[in-house]
């Protein structure tokens, strides 16, 4: 029977999902007992790796066996076409219905559904979605981070939150795989969240010390600023379809594209500028999650955090989900969007990467990589590569976690993170050494490794596009080609400064160590991922590569709006030229490499002081915090301060008055008098104790007084009847 | 003479005759026994008043709106307020029973007069005759005067008597001269026809009003200066404040009590002729309504800072004043629905409002809610001043500052002062809350929707300083407090009496259902 | 017959000078004294117009009722004239001030 | 005849309600209500209220008035200071707005009364008698009024007592 | 509009019967502490356990009123005791209960005045839940006002340093709206009907009356109609509850003066009074005032407004604050907002999340009181300044107030979040600009409750904390049945939007048509 014809793989999904979530209330609520205490790792290792046994056998069965005869869900009857004749990635989707043409399952068409919420307006019935792209994210993430459990066990062992990390580890993984396995926008938007809450937690992990607690602060709130803007996005999504259902919302601009119905019209918009909008606001979720300029400041910050969670979180997953979620919604962005994404992705590679020139913090250099990474993911898809900048993701995930584990691993050697405090490790750590350099030349680009495959298909479309759109959109291009030099260049200073040369802390050289297999097992696996590349065709992948299998779907948004998907593969030839390209950049950073480093001529102090206000202005993060706060920091506390102040003075004050009667007679009263507002409600110096006090005045005790009050009165009533009379 | 007639309008009177009776009994005591001990005065008082009481209970029933001796008119409306008099003259003489001021020889005659002005109240609403209504009034005034004076060793007393008296001397000067006035427009005496001459002269047409409107107008106007003096209704108010301080606090609760329910009966007898038809007086109205709303918020605002507790009464009544002159105000005031009517369906709505329809179809009228607000009033506010007593008697103060922290020596007392203060600012379940609610609905439905707005502000301001006397009492530690209790303090007799009264308040905040229709069977 | 105008103008005037009166002097016994005008303007009044709306006995009833009024109120009057004079060692009203704000 | 006592006792009148209200001196100014009082009963005469007027010179003349000269031994000589300026303000304000306010009362109960002149008034003595005393007339007054004077009379013993037990 | 008749008067006995612990206690002697508090606890607990009976009973497909019961009362003016729940305010009667019962256990540690409170705090009990159930006008009145003085005395007496002006600022700011409510509810009934025998009271007849428009043809007062006269009234009577600026500011002051268990009752269930009212009396009464041909109303629009202003400046004034129980009541200014969002947005959507946000609130906001009053106990002070690495002293007590705060901040997969999104999505389809600004109150939310985290939870350990004990038993049972409702209703909103849909689709249902 075929794996896919009945529930049975939702029962797999919803065991990843949840084995996780059970391991996190289990570490949570037994946490004082000893066992949980001392051996806190032992069912969250079981559980993630179940959840690892679950996601291979979904790949194995989605992917690698293709058991998909089944019948995907929504629209798309009139597609039986088997999933691996999906063919060429970016294929022009066939004329006429504009259904998606990807192999996908639902588990909504086997009956799991869960009916999270129904208002009788919105209803969101939670499902599960398993296509090529969620097999893939499955496996990457838990396969990574088991691995990071793995690590962890003995790079945390002793600390004295041992369990609790582990208990963080596991809700972070059910978040992740949560976001990955949901068929809704909005819950996509609550996994989304969540997992932002596990980067706090865990960022914040050794929180008595001074920095985490406000890394963590700093990364909550970017993304929140992202994620209220991912929010707005739903909104209108929700304004424009009446769903947040990921297939609902895909049939309805279906809808739209074929002409059989309309947007519903907001703002007095056409529909280019709707969606166009309505696709950036989605994306200011993934600009924060995934570190772009200008919501990238909040990633090397976060390294604050224990490095396995760095790891697992800052480099491989969690950042990376936003990336996902541009791939996963990828039909809804229109040209113009998609060219916003591309530029905000090349910004953010150009940007990130010098940053990595210059810093000096191992774990910091590598943030700064990955953010410029996650930036090449960004120009891919925005660029129309969409298999490429997933299958960058891919390869990433594992090159960057082996890097981030092998900074671990020196940190852990030698207690610092500053790499002009190391120096001549090689020796003594030679399997994080070699690993790490294998990761290195992923991360480079360099031939045959497997960041090269992904990398390079990233250039070609870049170049594609910038052929298609003229000459201005050749910066991708130009940023994607550059960017490799200063890569390979930023990874062989860090590879030199922590492992060649004399070690320039005796001390801390003398006591490091290699670490304990725990650490440099994964180590190994992630290597091996690191060079074993499936770019390559693949036997098991049915002699495609796995990119091949990541197809795009319908650019739903350009066909409503009338263009056409307008570019195609660029074939042999520019691949090849792109290789070519790729490895003169190559060499040039080994050049400028060698040439600072390892020779000296001119040395790197040489360079920074030619280049002094360039490398100031770098090496200051381009005074982005700076900026944030002087402006939006700066500006919110002073604005709350003022409006605590009004709120206190001003409105108390004027509701206590205007709220009395006393008040207005007042105004008559007391014109001459100060007008005091803090109202009826204090004790002294009210309006109407004012009154009060005015009126106490004709109670004078004098009797003859009275009587003349009295006589007055008289007079006074008469004048009131005539004037009212 | 037929003297079956004469003893049939005796019978009606039996009341009023008893409570002489009583006075005249109540002197004889005190001469028999040389003055020595007031107390069995005051009981035979006492007595006297709850047979009265019980008589008046008995006759509310036999009521058939007749005329006796020519100008007492026995109806319900005379019945309800003297069952209210009755019952607040009752409640005072307990409460002087248990006056610390007044356990000493001599003062029998207290309770004598206490009686008379008793009898001058009851004339005060059964009468139809402008001549008997000026005489009752000063019954009761007079007797007020030499009432707040009783306590002679002191001279506040004295002096509350004196500004009483001078005061009230020429308030009622004022007033009889708008009597003669009144007399000269409408060529009678009894009360209808001068209501009649009022409604007439006070038409605004479409010239505004006539010369003889100005003229009669200003005529009540004076009148209205002895009325606003015997409820102290701005802005003849002035005297209430330090006569309240300064009279015996049993004869501060008379006055504020007793004699303004009265007094309020009597303004309704003189202005419910007013109201025929849908038509009513609205220059009248609105001048009535302007000096409610005056009043209550001078009463208000008076209050807040005040620091005797008798003397926030004071202010507090003055507001009350206004509450209930609102609801005179509405009572005057031409129904709104009869202008409209006027315009289209003037033959529906003259056929509808006529007869005994005028209650289904106006709902309760002003006059109905100003008897339910008395009623409730007298509730809360014997309630008030027995409490104030309890605590002056117990604990030697008056003062707000002085009551701090008596909460927790007290309990029982203050609690139930906490719920007659709840029922003067208006707030349910307590019958000031339906009193309050009574009176918006007619102020409402004639049109007067300012009023109503300004009258339900006002009760958040009283709020105010009624809950700086709660405040004192519960807020401040128990070990913070300055008095000490005395004794022999008649402290589980006046919290009787306040525990009696408090049931009461909250019994007709939720089952007002009985007060309720004996107030919509008035006529007024 | 005389105008009913000329006895009105008695009466108020008799009223007023009551009015100053009671408003203006201090001394107790003048005060008192003001209150008789306005009563006796009242009355006069009362009388007036009883003649002039056809010798009816009504308001000379009611000037009769108002003198027994004025009687029995000076004589609480005095009574209470002599508490203050006991007090405060004089009849003059605007010395009790001890009640006030 | 009629005009004359009206003017005789009217100056009478008004010249002692004047004199009431700007005499210094106390003793003067109580006679001068006497005048008042006196022109009063005149006045009454002159309507037609023979027995009104007796009792006015009696009740008042007779008793009120003694009652203030008893009043007026109380008052310490020089007692009664009084000077224009310090009577002109209050004065004003409770005397103009009055005497417009009395006005127009007046001129509009010009524009309403009908004098009847309904001949020569009867000697009214017997009709007050007989109202008195008439259960559909004055009776209830009447007995009240004797309850005032009760109360006054208690009220007014007990406030002029000395205190026995001092 | 009447779905069930019930006879066993299930509802009465849920409000009245803390009346009877009222008694009880009355009579119980002043010292006999244990004795009282086992009291209240019986008694706010019958309740519970009766809510608990209610939920059970009650169908969850019907958008009528059920339990209804009618009793004549006062026949002259037609008021009559009428009671019944529907999908709006059955849940609040449970939440109610539920708060009720903790707000006893944690009084469990009230020294002074034992008696007293406790009758207080059950009178206060009768008065929530009656105006939650009431189902006419002049009853519901009643027990609107029913409430003010326990509170008062509540608040003034067992408060902190400046309770007693907290307490009067509450009871005035109350009253004053309250009493413009009660002349709305007199020109109600007096248009109603134009004889008494048609006035009524009952909230269903004045809901059909209006309905059927008769209240959007009055006269007009002062240059405004009679129906905004009505609309504005009411409106200011429910809003000085809710609270919505710039009526909020008795609200942090009683909050922070009040002891923790009423802090609970306040920011638990007496701010969804204001929010139910609304519901309950503007919008079903009084439609036409907000949506009229075709589209909202000035009102409507008011109405969001007003929530936008109340979720950013709730939100800013909650950031300046340094006393961490002011914080958290301004940040249930900012939270109210949403409901008033979703209430403008007059759609099941909008409509449901304002209910899902009271409900949210209600435990969350209740929750992060008693998380203040725990720290308060041992630090006998607010200060956010002061504190610092409490995360390690008290680890538990640490966990709970992330779980507390991270709902508050509208967490997903916590209760928080299905209001405010609901809420949001709601509104913007009718005022998507005011709906955009509003979001800027999640992101201020977020980063003063992140900077509380901060200061109070991380940072180094203080010697001056070092002997706090985490929690105890008493306050650990308090808080983790609150912990366990913001999950579940995080991860099961349909419990509560299932629960409310026939009635919010009822109340819709009178808006959006043209």
């Amino acid at each position: 029977m075929d794996f896919f014809d009945d529930a049975t793989p939702a029962w797999y999904a919803l065991a990843i999902l949840l084995l996780p979530a059970a391991g996190f209330c289990w570490n949570a609520f037994t946490y004082r007992t000893e066992f949980t205490r001392k051996r806190g790792h032992i069912v969250p290792l079981l559980t993630i790796g179940t959840a690892l046994f679950c996601a291979l056998t979904i790949f194995k069965h989605a992917v690698i066996d293709g058991d998909v005869g089944d019948t995907p869900h929504a629209a798309s009857a009139t597609h039986d076409a088997p999933a691996h004749d999906s063919g060429g990635a970016d294929a022009p989707p066939a004329a006429g219905s504009l259904a998606d043409p990807r192999w996908s399952w639902s588990s909504k068409a086997h009956g799991v559904v869960y009916r999270i919420i129904d208002t009788g307006a919105l209803r969101i019935d939670a499902g599960i979605t398993i296509d090529h792209l969620t097999a893939t994210m499955l496996l990457v993430v838990t396969l990574v981070a088991f691995l990071v459990h793995l690590y962890s066990v003995s790079y945390m062992h002793g600390d004295k939150r041992f369990s609790r990390f582990f208990a963080f580890l596991q809700l972070f993984s059910f978040s992740m795989l949560g976001l990955i396995l949901t068929d809704n926008l909005l819950l996509l938007f609550c996994f989304w969240e969540l997992v932002g809450v596990c980067s706090y937690f865990l960022i914040g992990f050794w929180f008595e010390q001074d920095e985490p607690p406000k890394a963590s602060m700093k990364a909550f709130m970017t993304n929140r600023f992202g994620d209220v803007g991912f929010l707005i996005g739903i909104l209108l999504v929700y304004r424009m379809f009446g769903t947040t259902d990921l297939a609902e919302i895909y049939a309805g601009l279906q809808a739209v594209a074929e002409g059989r119905a309309a947007l519903p019209p907001l703002f007095g918009w056409e529909a280019g500028t709707l969606l166009t909008v309505a696709g950036l606001c989605l994306f200011t979720g993934p600009m924060a999650k995934s570190a772009q300029v200008p919501l990238h400041i909040w990633l090397p910050d976060a390294m604050a955090g224990p490095t396995p969670v760095s790891a697992l979180i800052h480099a491989a997953t969690m950042v990376a989900a936003g990336v996902y979620m541009v791939g996963r919604i990828y039909f809804f962005f229109t040209p113009t969007a998609l060219a916003f994404i591309a530029g905000i992705g090349t910004v953010t590679a150009l940007v990130a990467a010098t940053i990595g020139l210059v810093h000096n913090n191992i774990k910091k250099v590598l943030a700064y990589s990955t953010c410029s990474q996650l930036g090449y993911m960004m120009l891919s898809l925005g660029v129309g590569g969409y298999s490429a900048g997933l299958f960058h993701l891919y390869t990433h995930a594992f090159f960057k976690a082996c890097l981030f584990l092998g900074a671990g691993s020196v940190i852990h050697a030698v207690h610092t993170e500053d790499m002009r405090e190391m120096g001549g490790l090689k020796s003594k750590l030679p399997v994080t050494y070699r690993t790490m350099l294998i990761a290195t030349m992923a991360l480079g680009g360099v031939p045959f490794f497997s960041g090269a495959f992904s990398k390079e298909m990233i250039v070609e479309h870049a170049l594609m596009w910038g052929w298609s759109h003229g000459l201005a959109h050749m910066l991708p291009a130009i940023v994607a080609i550059g960017g490799g030099g200063l890569t390979f260049f930023y990874m062989m200073r860090l590879i030199y400064l922590t492992f060649y040369g004399a070690p320039r802390d005796q001390h801390k050289f003398e006591h490091a160590h290699e670490s304990p297999p725990a650490m440099t097992i994964p180590l190994m696996v992630l290597a091996f991922l690191s060079f074993f590349s499936v770019g390559w065709p693949m036997p098991f992948l049915g002699g495609h590569k796995l990119p091949e299998l990541l197809a795009a779907p319908p650019a739903l948004a350009s066909i409503a709006l009338g263009h056409g998907a307008d570019h195609g593969h660029g074939g042999f030839a520019l691949a090849f030229g792109v290789l070519v390209l790729s490895c003169l950049v190559i060499v040039f950073g080994y050049r400028l490499y060698k040439q600072t480093y390892k020779d000296r001529n001119p040395g790197p102090e040489v360079w920074v002081a030619r280049l002094r206000p360039l490398h100031t202005t770098v090496s200051n993060l381009y005074y982005f915090d700076e900026f944030y706060r002087a402006t939006i920091v700066r500006f919110s506390y002073a604005t709350a301060r003022v409006l605590a102040l009004f709120d206190s003075k001003v409105i108390d004050a004027i509701v206590n008055g205007v709220g009395t009667v006393g008040q207005l007679i007042a105004a008559g009263f007391a014109a001459f008098d100060r007008i005091v507002v803090d109202g009826l409600v204090n004790l002294n110096g009210t309006v109407c104790h004012a009154l009060g006090s005015r009126l106490r005045r004709l109670q004078t005790g004098n009797l003859q007084d009275y009587l003349a009050f009295a006589v007055g009165g008289m007079a006074f009533v008469t004048l009131l009847f005539l004037f009212l009379a | 003479m037929n003297l079956q007639d004469y003893l049939h309008d005796l019978s009606r009177i039996w009341p009023e005759i008893l409570l002489s009776v009583t006075a005249l009994l109540a002197l004889v005591c005190d001469l028999l026994q040389r003055g020595k001990d007031p107390r069995v005065t005051g009981w035979v008082t006492a007595i006297g008043v709850l047979f009265t009481l019980g008589w008046i209970c008995r006759d509310v029933g036999l009521a058939d709106g007749s005329l006796v001796f020519g100008m007492i008119v026995h109806d319900r409306f005379a019945m309800f307020f003297k069952l209210l008099i009755c019952a607040g003259t009752l409640v005072v003489t307990l409460l002087s029973l248990f006056f610390r001021g007044f356990q000493r020889d001599g003062i029998g005659e207290y309770y004598s007069i206490l009686a008379i002005a008793a009898v001058g109240a009851m004339f005060m609403v059964s009468t139809n005759n402008l001549l008997l209504l000026f005489l009752a009034l000063e019954t009761l005034s007079i007797s007020s005067y030499a009432l707040a004076g009783f306590l002679k060793r002191d001279a506040r007393s004295s002096e509350a008597a004196l500004k009483y008296l001078v005061f009230g001397v020429l308030a009622s000067g004022a007033m009889l001269y708008g009597f003669s006035l009144l007399y000269g427009y409408a060529g009678s005496l009894d009360l209808r026809e001068i209501a009649a001459a009022i409604r007439t002269h006070l038409h605004v047409g479409e010239h505004g009003l006539s010369p003889a409107g100005i003229g009669c107008g200003i005529a009540v106007v004076l009148c209205l200066a002895g009325f606003g003096y015997k409820v102290a209704a701005f802005p003849f108010h002035f005297w209430s404040p330090d006569v309240y301080e300064g009279a015996p606090t049993p004869v501060t609760t008379f006055l504020a009590v007793v004699s303004k329910i009265a007094s309020v009966g009597m303004i309704l007898r003189f202005f419910g002729g007013i109201p025929h038809d849908g038509e009513g007086a609205a220059p009248l109205a609105a001048v009535i309504a302007a000096l409610a709303a005056c009043s209550m918020t001078f009463g208000n605002l008076g209050a807040l800072m005040q620091q005797n507790a008798k003397r926030l009464l004071a202010y507090s009544s003055i507001a009350h004043s206004g509450y209930l002159l609102a609801g005179v105000a509405a009572l005057v005031a031409p129904s709104a629905a009869a202008g409209l009517a006027h315009g289209a369906t003037a033959g529906e709505a003259h056929g509808a409002a006529t007869g005994l329809a005028h209650l289904a179809v106006g709902g309760i009228t002003g006059g109905q809610a100003v008897a339910f607000y008395a009623a409730a009033y007298l509730l809360m506010n014997l309630g008030a001043f027995g409490v104030v007593i309890y605590l002056s008697n117990r604990f030697g103060t008056e003062s707000i500052d002085g009551f701090a922290g008596l909460g927790w020596k007290a309990p029982v007392a203050c609690g139930t002062l906490v719920l007659f203060l709840l029922s003067l600012t208006g707030i349910p379940p307590t019958v000031g809350f339906v009193g309050k609610w009574y009176l918006l609905q007619p102020i409402w439905s004639k049109g007067m929707h300012w009023l109503a707005v300004v009258l339900v502000l006002n009760s958040v301001i009283s709020l105010f300083y009624y809950f700086r006397l709660a405040r004192s009492l519960f807020l401040v530690d128990a070990s913070k407090a300055l008095a000490s209790p005395r004794k022999h303090a008649f402290g589980t007799e006046l919290t009787v009496v306040a525990v009696t009264l408090a049931v009461g308040v909250v019994w007709f905040g939720i089952k007002f259902e009985w007060l309720s229709d004996l107030v919509l069977s008035l006529r007024v | 017959m005389q105008p009913l105008a000329g006895y009105v103008f008695l009466g108020t005037a008799m009223f007023v000078l009551g009015v100053f009166t009671m408003v203006t002097r201090k001394n107790a016994i003048y005060v008192l004294m003001g209150a008789e005008l306005i009563l006796n303007a009242a009355a006069l009044n009362f009388v007036a117009f009883a003649r002039y709306m056809g010798n009816r006995l009504d308001g000379q009833m009611f000037a009769i009722f108002i003198i027994i009024l004025a009687a029995a109120e000076a004589a609480v009057a005095l009574g209470i004239v002599l508490q203050i004079h006991h007090h405060f060692p004089s009849i003059d009203v605007s010395k009790p001030d001890r009640l006030g704000d | 005849m009629e005009s004359f006592s009206f003017w005789f006792f009217g100056g009478c009148t008004l010249i002692g309600s004047l004199l009431v209200a700007l005499c210094p001196k106390l003793v003067h100014s109580a006679f001068s209500l006497v005048l008042a009082l006196i022109g009063v009963a005149g006045l009454y005469w002159g309507l037609g209220a023979d027995f009104l007027g007796g009792v006015q010179l009696l009740v008042y003349v007779g008793g009120i008035t003694i009652l203030f000269i008893y009043g007026i031994m109380l008052t310490p000589k020089g007692a009664t200071k009084w000077s224009l300026g310090s009577l002109l303000f209050p004065g004003v304000i409770a005397v103009v707005p009055l005497c417009v306010m009395l006005h127009l009362a007046w001129k509009g109960l010009e524009s309403v009364i009908k004098p009847v002149d309904a001949g020569v008034p009867q000697p009214t003595v017997d009709a007050i008698g007989r109202g008195f005393l008439n259960r559909e007339e004055y009776l209830i007054p009447f007995e009240l009024a004797s309850l005032v004077l009760l109360a006054a009379l208690v009220g007014s013993v007990y406030l002029a007592r000395r205190k026995k037990e001092s | 509009m009447i779905s069930t008749i019930d006879s066993s008067h299930l509802l009465s006995w849920i409000t009245l019967s803390p009346l009877l612990g009222v008694l009880a206690i009355l009579f119980t002697p002043r010292e006999k502490h244990d004795v009282i508090k086992t009291l209240a606890a019986a008694f706010t607990g019958i309740p519970l356990i009766l809510a608990g009976w209610l939920y059970f009973k009650f169908d969850q497909s019907q958008a009528g009123y059920q339990f209804f019961e009618d009793m004549s009362w006062v026949d002259a003016f037609n008021i009559r005791y009428t009671v019944g729940v529907d999908g709006l305010s059955s849940p609040l009667v449970v939440l109610t209960c539920l708060l009720m019962f903790f707000a006893v256990f944690s009084s469990w540690n009230i020294e002074k005045g034992v008696k007293g409170y406790f009758m207080l705090l059950l009178l206060l009990a009768v008065g929530i839940n009656g105006v939650f159930v009431s189902l006419d006008f002049f009853l519901f009145y009643v027990y609107w006002e029913l409430m003010l003085l326990p509170m008062y005395f509540l608040i003034g007496i067992w408060g902190g340093p400046r309770r007693e002006y907290a307490a009067i600022k509450f009871f005035l700011y109350t009253l004053a709206g309250s009493v413009l409510m009660l002349v709305a509810l007199i020109a109600m009934y007096l248009k109603s009907g134009d004889v008494p025998s048609e006035r009524t009271f009952s909230l269903i007849a004045l809901a059909q009356k209006g309905q059927a428009g008769l209240f959007d043809h009055g006269s007009t007062l002062f240059g405004m109609e009679l129906r905004s006269w009505l609309f504005l009234f009411l409106f200011i009577g429910f809003a000085i509850k809710v609270p919505v600026f710039p009526f909020h500011t008795w609200l942090p002051d009683a909050h922070v003066e009040a002891p923790t268990a009423i802090s609970v009752v306040l920011a638990g269930i007496l701010l969804k009074l204001g929010g139910y009212g609304l519901m309950r009396v503007n919008m079903t009464i009084l439609p036409g005032a907000l949506w009229e041909n075709g589209g909202p109303t000035g009102w409507a629009t008011a109405l969001a407004l007003l929530g936008m202003i109340n979720c950013v400046y709730g939100a800013f004034v909650a950031m300046a604050q340094t006393d961490f129980k002011k914080l958290v009541a301004y940040s249930s200014v900012a939270h109210m907002g949403f409901v008033l969002l979703g209430l403008a947005a007059m759609n099941p959507n909008g409509i449901a999340g304002a209910n899902l946000q009271l409900i949210n609130h209600g435990t969350s906001s209740a929750m992060l009181f008693l998380l203040v009053g725990v720290i308060y106990d041992r630090a006998h002070h607010r200060e956010i300044g002061k504190f610092g690495g409490l995360a390690s002293h008290m680890p538990m007590y640490a966990s709970l107030a992330f779980l507390g705060i991270f709902t508050s901040l509208g967490l997903p997969g916590l209760a928080g979040f299905w209001g405010e999104a609901l809420s949001l999505i709601g509104c913007y389809e009718v005022f998507p600009k005011i709906t955009a600004v509003s979001t800027i109150g999640l992101i201020v939310t977020a980063a003063f409750f992140l900077m509380t985290i901060r200061k109070v939870f991380f940072g180094p350990k203080l010697p001056q904390y070092a002997g706090f004990p985490d929690l105890s038993l008493r306050e650990w049972a308090c808080l983790v049945p609150f912990g366990l409702f913001c999950i579940v209703l995080g991860v099961a909103p349909f419990l509560l939007t299932d629960w409310i849909r026939p009635s919010v689709e009822a109340l819709a249902s009178l808006f959006g048509k043209s």
